[in-house]
């Protein structure tokens, strides 16, 4: 990416709530420019461990649930605005993140995978059977505003703009781990472990900081949702179907590369959005067909992700002889 | 200096009022349901319930005596206007229930809307109705706390939880009195949203009525029931009551039968029970079993046998409880908009906080439709049907009955 | 008397999971590919057993060989259209392609089928035996007994045959099977097909006594990976094993703590033997 | 002494793949081991350089107990190494791939960065530096593992047999290298096939069979040593006869 490559990118998602919302349905758009960026937030901080140390965790779920339960959980029972449950929520997953982590990164590739998935339905059917955090039946933010701290707004602008500023926040910590020592030490243990240690990588430890760092930004990708939805349930905050999701939106844009989840969620999104607009009515469930299909061929044909059709168009420009460029 | 505004506020709003009132020549409404996911089988009989619905509403059927709004062709209020439902697909996700509120209300501009199955859904999605000022209407979710949140804009036709339990705990007194043995009770309920708040109320009542009870909660997508049947079968309670989706509680029939173990008396909760494949795969384990619904065909000639073979037509299917009160529900609102004169939400609003329908005036056996300030409609009641050879016969309250109570239930001997 | 019914029926169920695991784990170690659509294979073994239970007739053979068959094609098919590809790329994108596919396969089946719970004629296969006290239902029997005789078979055809060792050869070292005159290709279809066929064959068996939907893959596709992970990627008889002690303690579990915690039970120990031993029951280091 | 490994064993099940070897290495050596292929030379390597722990045995890097440390300690201690099957990590540039390894003394952007680009230089990868290593060839990702073994900043590099499957003329720069490093005040221990590289860069050479050190001396002598000529013919290898 050239250096201010980033800025009209920037401009027009600062400016997108305003050119929707002449159109017909603005508030419709809005809303879904608002769970575009939801998305793109938790697939890149799926990405942090994911993309670049490629631990494929299929069990986010569970950092995820865990920061959109605690604000709710804290308005549940105490009345107290769910904001203040944010850091508890993150603070929840980052222990999460420690107890599962320590063991489970003694094991690679797919039992990683797999054990991240069994935690994950651990915690889900637990969470499922415990009364106090709502078991089956979840958890409710405040029907209504009792103050700016509840963040209730009729509009979805106030939630776009809110998080614009998280992924704006979580795309610079990530372009500050891809530049430092941190990001290039955990593309290398994507790339081979046992190479890594023999160039004095502390491999466990290294994947212990992303996992980290990925824990925290999903719990607040989760506490987002939370604030936003108003409720959360074992289904919604902790289903096997909010990991896939993330990684399918990092893995379609491109998994560790710094705009791919961006990418990915601003393409998956309005996709299962205008699917189920245009052909949920029906109930035949091609909306499902189309999605799966769609997901499918670009696995097949793009597996690299999509942000790599326009790598291979830039790289053979820049990789030109004698000047030193970086590719991602 | 305050008067003029509030002149000129009155105005407007008068204004703003008025101009809907023209009317269009179709009132659009939102329906949303589960079409795809798990419970895309509740969805899809809805949506059937539902396009009978409009059928009925938009043609005219002089056979559906009493039924409000059936033998004219249109709203006669609204100029014979006829209903468009724009039919959604919420996928059972509270976050796309939400989504897709918001884009009926605001890019479809619908005058009121209709769901929604998972009280998950429920919750987020009347919020947005809140929050716009459009009409809610609940056809079936029954977690009690969905109207309890204050809300001005949500109006839930159906029974609730509580009243079911209500209804067993009061069914089981009576025959205690008429001298049966009934004292003790197990619930068996799976453990989603459904299974949890249904199955809590029933225990809940039931102990405050006398009875001894027990609880079994469980998952309803595993593919065997058979510790759950062995202890039931080491419970040995007269009364057992399951609340429980559709594969579980055919393999409950068949587990049941398994191990030979048969309560005096089963009574389902609806849901799995109602399913139109319970019959055939396991009718004949099933003689004499209790079925919630508020739902019954009827005899011939009636208009709730007319809109079971209409549905039947189209379907294959005999129209079930839930179905049924989708459908009932979409009746109340479209009578609503009737009487309201005009698509406008807040005079939607209003009509409904008025409505006041009569047993006669209904296809399904609530004591009415009025609505409490929550929006819960207080004459909503339930009946209990028994399998009794291939059909669900109405058995209870007598005053409903088609037939006469078996007790205890045959099943399989 | 009792525990004993509970630990029989467990074994029973945990025969049929061994295997429609067995078919998971043999292309997961062959070629260190996870398939998140394993679970909608079993559910197209159902709906073919109900196709042939309508079209054909006859009984449980007829409608097992069919789903076997049917599937054994459709594994072969999806080999060469979609897998054959995506397994030279990341491992990212056979997540990708596979729980796409599998998204595709239940919405196929819905959009064909309908949503609604089905449940297999069976007129034939009914009713309880007796055995020393315990009752046992013969479509179960029948279906698990048939299950572990099939999963037997599978591992005796791999270590006794000679395609079976071709197969095994390519597992072990692709470009050594290369040299020795195998073709791999053909071999992963082979697998492909194996695994999809065994898949198949259980969905067929359960559709006996269990009512199932499309919706009915997802549960599958977690125990099998449960199963594989337990018993050691690519080891048929550590499946067979797995999906046996699986089956058990999920009875166990739900005799003794209740229902809803005998997946907490299977996911806790699971979680508890990954850290302890990693590798597997029977998998190698 | 840099390294010394005493009765070093690695057994895997019944196996034994090193059975009691001994390596002593001075500051500033060029150490050769030979031995037909699965004669152990790997595994004790890998022993060595902390990838596996040996079964038994001692390892000491500079005075400090190293054996049954993880790798990446060894690397901080100075060790480096190479691998048999080249690992470079593809996806990253080649630029990249140098930059892991210069971290390890440079955490800091720029200066691993600098760093790095001398190294690049000095290997002759400046080139080829925007590549994807992936891209690269055999000779090439060998060439590339050197470069970032070397940028991590080792006393004593191990190589894993990496020269073997390059032309003549690669070969040679490739030997000019080593002694660039060398030079550098490296120590080097090689592993290796073509005798050519041994004679001309080693003073002397270890020779490993079955787990065992079989013979050691200077390479001309080792060459002639008839348990040597029987190690490898005796096993069909003819990488020795030259």
């Amino acid at each position: 990416m050239t250096r201010w490559g980033w800025l009209p990118l920037a401009a027009a998602l600062l400016a997108y709530p305003w050119a929707v919302a002449g159109s017909d349905s603005a508030a419709f758009l809005q809303d879904m420019g608002a769970l575009v960026l939801l998305a793109a937030i938790s697939a890149a901080a799926w990405n942090i461990l994911g993309g670049y140390a490629g631990q494929i965790s299929v069990g986010h779920a569970m950092f995820f649930g865990a920061g959109a339960y605690m604000p709710l959980l804290v308005y549940q029972h105490w009345q107290m605005p769910p904001l203040l449950g944010v850091p508890l929520g993150i603070a929840v997953s980052l222990v999460v993140a420690l107890v599962v982590g320590f063991p489970t990164f003694r094991l690679s590739g797919h039992y990683f995978s797999m054990a991240t998935i069994a935690v994950a339905e651990l915690v889900r059917i637990v969470v499922g059977n415990w009364d106090f955090l709502g078991a089956a039946i979840g958890l409710q933010g405040p029907a209504r505003a009792r103050g700016w701290y509840d963040l209730i707004f009729r509009s979805a602008v106030p939630y776009y703009y809110i998080f614009l500023g998280v992924l704006a926040l979580l795309l610079l910590v990530a372009w500050q781990v891809q530049r430092s020592r941190l990001g290039y030490y955990l593309r290398a243990v994507r790339a081979g472990e046992r190479a890594a240690r023999s160039l004095g990588v502390p491999v466990r430890r290294y994947k212990l900081y992303a996992l980290m760092l990925s824990a925290g930004f999903t719990s607040l990708a989760g506490a987002l949702y939370a604030l936003k939805t108003g409720f959360v349930d074992p289904d919604s905050g902790l289903g096997i179907l909010v990991s896939v999701q993330m990684i399918i939106i990092a893995a379609l844009g491109g998994a560790g590369t710094l705009l791919g989840p961006l990418l990915g969620a601003m393409i998956l999104v309005p996709l299962q959005t205008a699917t189920n607009t245009w052909l949920g009515g029906s109930g035949s469930g091609l909306t499902y067909i189309v999605y799966g299909g769609v997901i499918m061929l670009i696995a097949r044909f793009e597996p690299g992700g999509l942000l790599e059709l326009w790598h291979r168009q830039v790289t053979a420009r820049l990789a030109r002889p004698g000047e030193v460029r970086h590719a991602a | 200096m305050k008067r003029p505004i509030a002149f000129i506020a009155t105005i407007a709003v008068t204004a703003a009022l008025a101009v809907p009132v023209i009317a269009s020549d179709t009132v659009k409404i939102g329906a949303l349901y589960p079409l795809t996911g798990n419970s895309a089988p509740a969805g899809q009989a809805a949506k059937a319930a539902i396009e009978l619905g409009i059928e009925i509403l938009n043609a005219a059927h002089p056979e559906l005596k009493g039924l409000p709004l059936a033998e004219s062709a249109g709203l006669p209020n609204l100029g014979g206007a006829k209903i468009e439902v724009i039919h959604v697909d919420h996928q059972g996700d509270p976050s796309v229930g939400q989504q897709q509120t918001l884009r009926l209300i605001t890019q479809e501009h619908v005058a009121a809307l209709l769901g929604v199955y998972h009280s998950s859904v429920a919750l987020t999605a009347t919020a947005v109705a809140e929050r716009y000022g459009v009409p809610f209407v609940i056809g079936d979710s029954v977690a009690a706390n969905i109207t309890q949140r204050g809300f001005k804009w949500t109006f839930r036709v159906t029974p609730i939880a509580t009243d079911f339990a209500a209804a067993y705990t009061q069914f089981l007194k009576e025959m205690k009195a008429t001298g049966k043995k009934v004292d003790s009770i197990t619930v068996l309920n799976e453990n989603t949203d459904y299974g949890t708040s249904v199955g809590g109320s029933i225990v809940e009542v039931a102990k405050k009525g006398g009875f001894d009870v027990q609880q079994i909660v469980y998952n309803a997508k595993s593919t065997d029931v058979s510790a759950q049947v062995l202890q039931l079968k080491e419970k040995k309670p007269d009364v057992a009551i399951f609340v429980g989706y559709t594969a579980d509680e055919i393999l409950y029939m068949k587990t049941l039968r398994d191990f030979d173990y048969m309560p005096t008396m089963i009574i389902g909760d609806d849901a799995g029970f109602s399913d139109p494949s319970f019959i055939p795969a396991v009718g004949d384990l099933a003689q004499g079993v209790l079925d919630r619904s508020a739902w019954a065909a009827g005899a011939p000639g009636s208009v709730t046998f007319a809109i079971n073979e209409m549905y039947k037509a189209r379907t294959g299917r005999d129209l079930d409880d839930t179905s049924g009160r989708w459908m009932q529900a979409f009746l109340v609102l479209a009578d609503a908009i009737n009487r309201a004169g005009s698509t406008d939400p807040a005079r939607i609003q209003k009509a409904l906080q008025e409505t006041d329908l009569k047993p006669a005036q209904l296809m399904m056996g609530y004591r009415g439709v009025k609505f409490d300030a929550s929006g819960q409609n207080i004459l909503a009641s339930t009946y209990l049907i028994q399998l009794q050879g291939k059909e669900y016969e109405a058995v209870w309250p007598e005053a409903h009955a088609t037939a006469k109570l078996q007790w205890p239930m045959t099943g399989w001997k | 008397m009792i525990l004993l019914q509970v630990v029989v029926g467990g074994l029973l169920l945990g025969a049929l999971y061994a295997l429609f695991s067995s078919g998971l784990t043999l292309i997961w170690g062959m070629m260190n590919f996870i398939n998140f659509a394993h679970g909608e294979f079993v559910m197209l073994g159902m709906y073919a057993a109900l196709l042939a239970a309508a079209w054909i007739g006859g009984g449980p053979v007829v409608f097992g060989l069919t789903a076997a068959l049917g599937l054994f094609f459709l594994g072969v098919v999806v080999y060469f259209a979609l897998i054959r590809e995506v397994m030279r790329g990341p491992m990212l994108a056979q997540i990708l392609s596979t729980f796409g596919l599998a998204l595709l396969l239940r919405y196929a089946a819905f959009w064909v089928f309908s949503p609604n719970f089905v449940t297999l004629p069976h007129p034939a296969l009914a009713g309880t035996i007796s055995l020393a006290g315990i009752l046992l239902s013969i479509p179960q029997l029948v279906a698990g007994l048939a299950a572990a005789v099939l999963t037997i078979g599978m591992h005796l055809a791999l270590t006794r045959t000679a395609v079976g060792s071709q197969l095994l050869a390519v597992a072990e070292d692709r470009n050594a099977a290369m040299l020795m005159g195998i073709r791999p290709d053909r071999m992963q279809a082979l697998a492909w097909g194996l695994a999809a066929a065994s898949a198949g064959i259980a969905g067929a068996l359960m559709a006996i006594s269990f009512p199932f939907s499309p919706a009915v893959g997802e549960t599958f596709a977690l125990t099998a990976f449960v199963v594989v992970t337990l018993g050691g990627f690519g080891s048929v008889p550590g499946a067979m094993l797995a999906g046996l002690i699986v089956g058990l303690i999920q009875a166990l579990s739900a005799y003794w703590f209740g229902p809803i915690y005998k997946d907490v039970v299977v996911y806790g120990l699971f979680v508890a033997l990954l850290w302890l031993r990693p590798q597997g029951l029977l998998g190698t280091a | 002494m840099l390294l010394s490994a005493e009765k070093v064993a690695k057994h895997f099940g019944s196996f034994r793949a090193v059975a009691g070897a001994d390596l002593a290495v001075e500051e500033g050596e060029i150490v050769g081991l030979i031995g037909p292929n699965g004669a152990g030379k790997s595994t004790f390597f890998n022993c060595i350089a902390g990838d596996v722990a040996p079964t038994s045995g001692r390892v000491v890097f500079d005075g400090i107990d190293v054996t049954g440390a993880p790798a990446e300690a060894h690397a901080r201690l100075g060790i480096g190494r190479t691998f048999q099957m080249p690992a470079t990590f593809d996806d990253m540039t080649i630029l990249d791939n140098v930059m892991v390894g210069a971290f390890l003394r440079h955490p800091r952007r720029g200066e691993a960065r600098d760093r790095a680009l001398e190294v690049v230089e000095m290997t002759g990868l400046k080139e080829q530096a925007g590549l994807r290593a992936g891209n690269l060839g055999t000779p090439g990702r060998k060439r590339l593992e050197i470069a970032r073994v070397l940028a991590a900043g080792p006393r004593l590099m191990l190589l894993d047999e990496a020269l073997a499957g390059l032309t003549p003329g690669e070969i040679q720069r490739a030997i000019e290298l080593l002694r660039a490093i060398h030079a550098l005040g490296i120590t080097l221990v090689i592993v290796e096939h073509i005798m050519e590289v041994i004679l001309s860069l080693t003073r002397r050479v270890l020779v490993f069979n079955q787990g065992h050190v079989i013979a050691s001396g200077k390479p001309q002598d080792v060459v002639n040593d008839p348990a040597v000529i029987e190690a490898y013919l005796g096993r069909g290898h003819g990488g020795a006869r030259r």
